[in-house]
């Protein structure tokens, strides 16, 4: 069961990997899918379930683009 | 769920001019915490430098000042001496602050102005595209140090933090870097302490913080994290080299 | 207005930027204009004020910017090769509308120079010694009682256009002691600021002060505002004296020091029956260049008098615009036209000049 | 009325303050006055002086090429001053310390042995006082009592006590000015 | 000839120099002329030169003083709030002749302004934005072939008059591509320099590099020395182009990028039938009066355009001195006035203008 | 008899301007010292400051050029590179150095420029009439301290030698005094050494020589050596902060 | 004759060096050339330009409100110059990165889908290469054998071996332009 | 006997009375009765015959007005 949960403002990402780089369970990467506003493939999670709500991802994210929530 | 980490309220919720994965973003949410902690938003005056960082203005809830390329620590002065409560702090990269601005920062320093100083070291002129540093790794490339920097030719890189605690006045002197999470925490509670230093002991503090520069150093940003572990920490080793008597 | 004081012209300069509401001040030490720091290190902290001698000039400049930014009335002084140092921070001064006063007691150069008094600075103060278009106010008392109501002058100036000012003195104004009276009163009622940055309440915009504008089109837009700005204190700000101009076929034009000499080779030449005048701009920036023009009108010839190899000889030459000739005489290195030589000129062109 | 003065000696001497003392007095009596020192490098140790102008009129020049008054306290003055005398002025000379005549002829030479008088007053430093005298007499460039006066303005609280010696040697300088002048 | 090459400005400013025989360059980063520390961070190590980014402008002006009185051609660069900085050093630099280059790839002000072109240093260029009477002599080309050409210019003019001469171009200049041939031969014969520190061998006097003069006599004295100096700088080395003006009514007077830009709007005119001309002075300083103001006997208006709120206008107004109407067009913050936009100011004056 | 003290060769046969007792004359007689014992005269260049040795180009039997106000450093930086034989020194005050040239000491420090510093701290402004210097003593006061130096508004005193001492690019650097002939025998040797370090090994050296300013310290010259040696020795140590490698 | 054109496109796709290729090729036969980079804050990361003029006579202004040809590598650079294209003038569009139509309807749009073809032909970076035949088939501003010419003299020696595929995707890129233009 | 011999260069010197202060054998002394070019009295020595050369005047005189002989 997910213990954390993270939410990307995702028009804010510039997809530089440095969360998906820092997360214990290795569950964020970028959605080559997706293109943002800035043009970027924006970050997103793969199993949020895994989120234990450490929020290293956050701490380390420059454009604050992420907030974490934990039970 | 509760939330644990959200942005600082003093962060401007927009988005910065700063490349992908440079790390002046990170720094910029410290001081907001740092700021939005201490609760002192509404007394605070940011100075800000020319370099990559010369738009910050634009992302603080604080009113801000712009100051002329090396001059912050001039220009605090001037606010602090004229708004004596105000708490005044200024940002700055290390072409700013450890070539052109060094007579500055050293004499605000030693006057133990009442400032916090943050000093973003990333290795390089970022803003005018990748100028040799006086910080610049002995043999870096850079686009002025063609051929690597050459020690001989243009002196060893320059370590503020030490030269700058030789003096008596300033009271609070740290070096941190921001390329993991738990130097990140280190970073945020220097940061912290030197806002504490100046609202408490109305003494100088400066931080360095070793940043990256992805763009010019030519690194993917997570490389660049590790370049900066690898190369700058052992040359610039973090840790506290001036503290609060009181805290000693 | 209180009791009449000799004083020199830095001291009573220091005394007057205190009444006028003047608490901040930053400077680095330069002869001749040493007086002035010296005073105001005696007399700020006894008004609560902050006397800080800066590590430079430069240093000193970028004080008062931060100062003025936080919304204070500050000032700064130097000499010749101190005010050159401060032309990047000036530039940024005025790029950023911060008001704020700027005194230079001018000594001979270029260079190191020499540190008796000189005028040469005076295309440097009101062409713009900095880069990019931009204005001081740049007033030049004669006297040290003008020193003390130009200065007045000056803070008020300063703040009413969110500009710059420069007293523009030189060595000997600055250790001339004459008699003084000082407004009695110390200003209390200063003008609101509120574009300062003095800690955000959230009850007006965020205050950021700044020159940057990295988008030209906006950077035009904010250069178009400073041009009406300057419009508009050149409408209503030029100020100049005249003396015996009414008749004048020989008008002399002088400023500052150099003015009182002139003033006297006018009246000796006068007493010589020769029809002299002076005319003495008291605001160099901005220049009486219609006030000078009308004068044309009556007079045959210009002579322009400066401490210097013929700076202010070029905004003569545009008010009168080749109406009539304009002669120049000087001395410069520090050297102080003696009002006989002034006489000499003055009867040269009275009597019909040889040499163009 | 314009008159025109230098006073020059050794730092010490204090020629600054005559010019001082002369201009506050013509000041109180209601004239236009300025003063100028020297300054710049010779200032170091070396000579001093400083240029009083008092006048019925505003002042032009500050600066005086041709000074009414010359006040040499010392031998280095003389030699630079006493050809600038304007023609039928005067020279006031501290023959104390100046060994030579003066050239000039065309002024009026007056020699006060300041210095000697002062020591013989009880205290060397009134020598300035004593020059004073002379040139108050000679010039009359303000009156004694206005001189005096300004002296117990000027004098600091603490000092006050020296004032009766002070106007001795204002009072001693002027029996030095012949009669004729 | 070497072959041509297609290169920017900077870099061609660079590599001009390094051929004219400069073999030390100091400077410090700025934008829009960083091209020319990279270019010669590359090539004065090749042969043998010295590259060396100096802590500050105030230290890069300040180690050509010493590198210039040392007897070496020497060289700095940088860009407006740059320059600023500089003008204490330009002014020793003049007052104990010196001779040095130093470029200026101006940029929008005052202040920090913006990147983009710009011509708002003009005066400060000029009339002299440090202290005392001096002059650089200023060149300013409007092309990157011109900038090589000038560059070259610049070099023997400093040693040929013991005097700074700026290159003043403007960001544009500095970051254009245009083709360009370099002269083959590097300069060798470098003329002798017996007044240079090089060590005192007793063979010659001690030699001291120096604007110092304590003595105002001397200095005054100095002071005829340099005028004299300027004035012969302006009878032999005054520059100029003409380009249509013998029947021209309508005269444009431009310089630099803008100058381009005003020819091909005074083709476009003389397309319409509009006698329009182009003047273009290549030295600011000295500037071309003389030959400017006999064109007031033919043209009917003037018509200054620059990049900046009007600055050079004034110089025009001083030639033309009241013959003919002198009106101005300019852009500023870093915007570049199109030939369009020129075109239809020379239409007014050509077809009568109601505005003065 | 045998001469045992003669005036040395290098110093220019004139009176000094300097005030009776000034011993900025002493410092000029030992570097005149140096050069004649190392025999540079033809290969040396001075770089004068802007203070109360502005005139020093005329007391040495040597090339001089002046620099502008704390500029010397890079002047003498400039010398030395287009001259890279030639032996280059600089004679700075401290008002000169530890001011308004701060930037450029600690830069051409730090390149280490092959250049000899002979830095003069005589804790205040001597040539523009005494006012106060980053150097001048707590307490002390001047005509722009006239209440004595007030450490919580100005700071504390500047020791540049030890400031100088963290960069890693200096050869030598060293603190002596020239109130008593044993000092002035300590200042010599440490005068010739950073002359031999740059002569031998191209090094960046610098002295500082605490000196007396009589005049305008108020005191005869006398007492201003007891002055110094009971109030600047103490918070100014004598010694030699970085010695060349192989000497160490 | 006087041609201007405008290269836009991300950092990344080479657009500086399209402009610098045309400038050379041009120089080479003869025609007078000029070459500006957009500069400034923009650079970072975001999009670049460059404005090449090709002309007979002396250049005038570099600096050009009105391209006669505009080359569109992405999306963000068709909207900020469409507009700007001269009546008459040709726009060429890399298709592979654009999904909207121009609005324009004025001059002669040139879709090419340059990035696509490119990979097609084994290496993205070619792409450029691909809107410069385009370009060249369109304009004709240099001969196609110039710019293989000057691609040959311009490619480093370590790097001659990419010549072929560098003119196979010029040569591609000329199909996309109908034989109308 | 005197082992040592001091010469003053009597027109430099400007009367600072360093030298007298460190002369070991205290021979040395201001001549207030003579007034040289500069306006000071100058330095001169008592005793010569005491003098043993230790130059320890020259060394500490800021004008280089004394030079020193030794046997
Ligand atoms: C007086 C002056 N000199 C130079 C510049 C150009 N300039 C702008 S930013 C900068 C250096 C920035 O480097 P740094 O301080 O390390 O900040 P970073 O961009 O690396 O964060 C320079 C030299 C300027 N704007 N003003
Ligand atoms: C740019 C500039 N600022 C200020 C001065 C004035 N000035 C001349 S010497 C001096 C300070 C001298 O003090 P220091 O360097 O300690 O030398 P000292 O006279 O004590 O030997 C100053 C401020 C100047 N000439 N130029
Ligand atoms: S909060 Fe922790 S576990 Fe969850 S995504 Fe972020 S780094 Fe991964
Ligand atoms: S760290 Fe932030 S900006 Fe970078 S990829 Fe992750 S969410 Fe996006
Ligand atoms: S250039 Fe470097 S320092 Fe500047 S924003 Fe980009 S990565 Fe950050
Ligand atoms: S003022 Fe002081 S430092 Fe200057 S010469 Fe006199 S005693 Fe020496
Ligand atoms: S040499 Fe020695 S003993 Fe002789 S006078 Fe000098 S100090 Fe005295
Ligand atoms: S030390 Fe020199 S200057 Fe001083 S008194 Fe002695 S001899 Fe004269
Ligand atoms: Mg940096
Ligand atoms: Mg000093």
């Amino acid at each position: 069961m997910a213990k954390g949960k993270v939410v990307f403002n995702e028009d804010r990402c510039k997809g530089c990997e440095l969360c998906t780089t820092v997360c214990p369970n290795k569950i964020l990467t970028l959605d080559t899918k997706k293109i943002n506003k800035l043009g970027y493939h924006p970050a997103t999670v793969t199993n949020p379930e895994e989120c234990i709500g450490c929020a290293l991802c956050a701490r380390m994210c420059p454009d604050c683009v992420i907030e974490v929530y934990r039970e | 769920m509760k939330p644990v980490f959200t942005r600082p309220r003093s962060l401007a919720d927009v988005t910065t001019h700063y490349c992908p994965g440079c790390t002046h973003g990170i720094i910029h949410r410290l001081i907001a915490e740092a700021i939005d902690e201490l609760d002192i938003a509404e007394r605070t005056i940011g100075v800000a430098p020319v370099g990559c960082s010369v738009l910050a203005y634009n992302y603080f809830n604080v009113d801000f000042q712009e100051a002329a390329h090396g001059r912050a620590p001039a220009v605090a002065t001037g606010i602090k001496r004229a708004l004596p409560d105000s708490v005044v702090f200024t940002y700055q990269g290390d072409g700013d602050l450890a070539s052109i601005g060094t007579a500055e920062i050293v004499h605000a320093a030693n006057r133990g102005e009442a400032i916090t100083v943050i000093y973003v070291n990333n290795a390089i002129y970022g803003m005018t595209g990748g100028q040799m540093a006086p910080t610049t790794l002995a043999g870096q490339k850079t686009t002025t140090s063609p051929y690597g920097r050459d020690v001989k030719l243009c002196g060893y890189p320059i370590r503020m933090a030490e030269l700058l605690s030789t003096l008596v006045a300033p009271r609070y002197i740290a070096r941190v870097a921001v390329n993991s999470p738990a130097h990140v925490q280190q970073a945020k509670r220097a940061i912290k302490r030197a806002f504490e230093v100046q609202v408490n002991d109305r003494g100088f503090a400066l931080v360095e913080v070793l940043s990256t520069c992805p763009t010019n150093w030519g690194l993917p940003p997570k490389k660049a994290l590790e370049w900066l572990e690898e190369n700058m920490i052992p040359y610039y080793p973090l840790g506290e080299f001036k503290v609060p008597k009181e805290a000693e | 207005m209180s009791e009449k004081l000799l004083m020199k012209g830095n001291e009573a300069l220091g005394e007057a930027a205190v009444r006028a509401g003047c608490r901040l001040y930053f400077a680095y030490p330069i002869t001749p204009q040493s007086e002035l720091p010296e005073y105001l290190s005696r007399r700020m902290p006894e008004v609560g004020g902050v006397f800080l001698q800066a590590e430079s000039e430069i240093a000193a400049i970028n004080m008062v910017y931060g100062a003025s930014g936080a919304g204070a009335r500050v000032m700064t002084s130097s000499s010749s090769p101190g005010i050159s140092l401060k032309q990047e921070g000036l530039s940024y001064i005025a790029g950023a509308e911060l008001p704020c006063v700027i005194v230079n007691m001018a000594r001979g150069g270029p260079g190191l120079g020499s540190i008796q008094p000189s005028q040469s600075d005076y295309l440097q103060a009101t062409k713009g010694g900095g880069h990019g278009d931009y204005r001081l106010i740049v007033l030049a008392p004669a006297s040290v009682q003008e020193i003390v109501d130009l200065t007045t002058l000056a803070f008020d100036l300063a703040d009413k256009y969110r500009n710059p000012v420069m007293i523009m003195g030189d060595g000997l104004l600055g250790q001339m002691m004459e008699p003084v009276t000082f407004p009695d009163e110390v200003k209390k009622d200063l003008p609101p600021k509120p574009w300062a940055t003095t800690g955000w309440k959230k009850d007006r915009p965020k205050n950021i002060i700044n020159s940057l504008e990295l988008q030209p089109e906006r950077l035009e837009e904010h250069n178009r505002h400073l041009q009406e700005k300057y419009a508009r204190i050149a409408r209503e700000e030029t100020r100049w004296e005249e003396y015996l101009t009414q008749d004048a076929e020989v008008v002399v034009v002088a400023y500052g020091t150099v003015a009182r000499i002139a003033r006297s080779a006018v009246e000796a030449a006068r007493e010589k029956g020769i029809k002299a005048g002076l005319f003495r701009p008291i605001t160099l920036w901005p220049y009486p260049y219609d006030a000078l023009g009308r004068l044309a009108e009556t007079a045959k010839n210009f002579l322009t008098v400066e401490m210097n190899c013929g700076q202010m000889v070029e905004d003569v030459r545009l008010a009168v615009n080749g109406q009539r000739p304009v002669y120049f005489y000087g001395r410069s290195g520090g050297m102080v036209p003696t009002p006989e030589e002034v006489s000499a000129e003055i009867e040269k062109l009275a009597y019909g000049r040889c040499e163009a | 009325m314009q008159q025109e003065f230098i006073f020059a000696g050794f730092g010490g001497q204090g020629v600054l303050l005559m010019g001082q003392l002369i201009a506050y007095a013509a000041l109180y009596e209601g004239k236009k006055v300025s003063w100028i020192p020297s300054y710049g490098p010779e200032m170091r140790g070396g000579t001093a002086n400083c240029t009083v102008v008092v006048s019925d009129r505003e002042i032009g020049s500050p600066v005086v090429t041709r000074p009414s008054c010359v006040v040499a306290m010392n031998l280095p003055s003389l030699d630079k001053f006493e050809d600038k005398v304007k023609p039928g002025g005067v020279l006031v000379i501290n023959s104390s310390m100046i060994n030579r005549e003066p050239r000039r002829t065309d002024i009026t030479v007056i020699k006060v042995p300041a210095t000697a008088t002062a020591t013989e007053l009880g205290n060397q430093r009134v020598a300035n006082m004593v020059a004073l005298g002379a040139v108050v007499e000679a010039t009359r460039v303000v009156s004694v009592e206005g001189l005096v006066e300004t002296l117990r303005k000027k004098l600091p609280a603490h000092h006050q006590d020296l004032l009766p010696l002070n106007q001795k040697a204002i009072e001693v300088g002027r029996s030095f000015v012949p009669s004729t002048v």
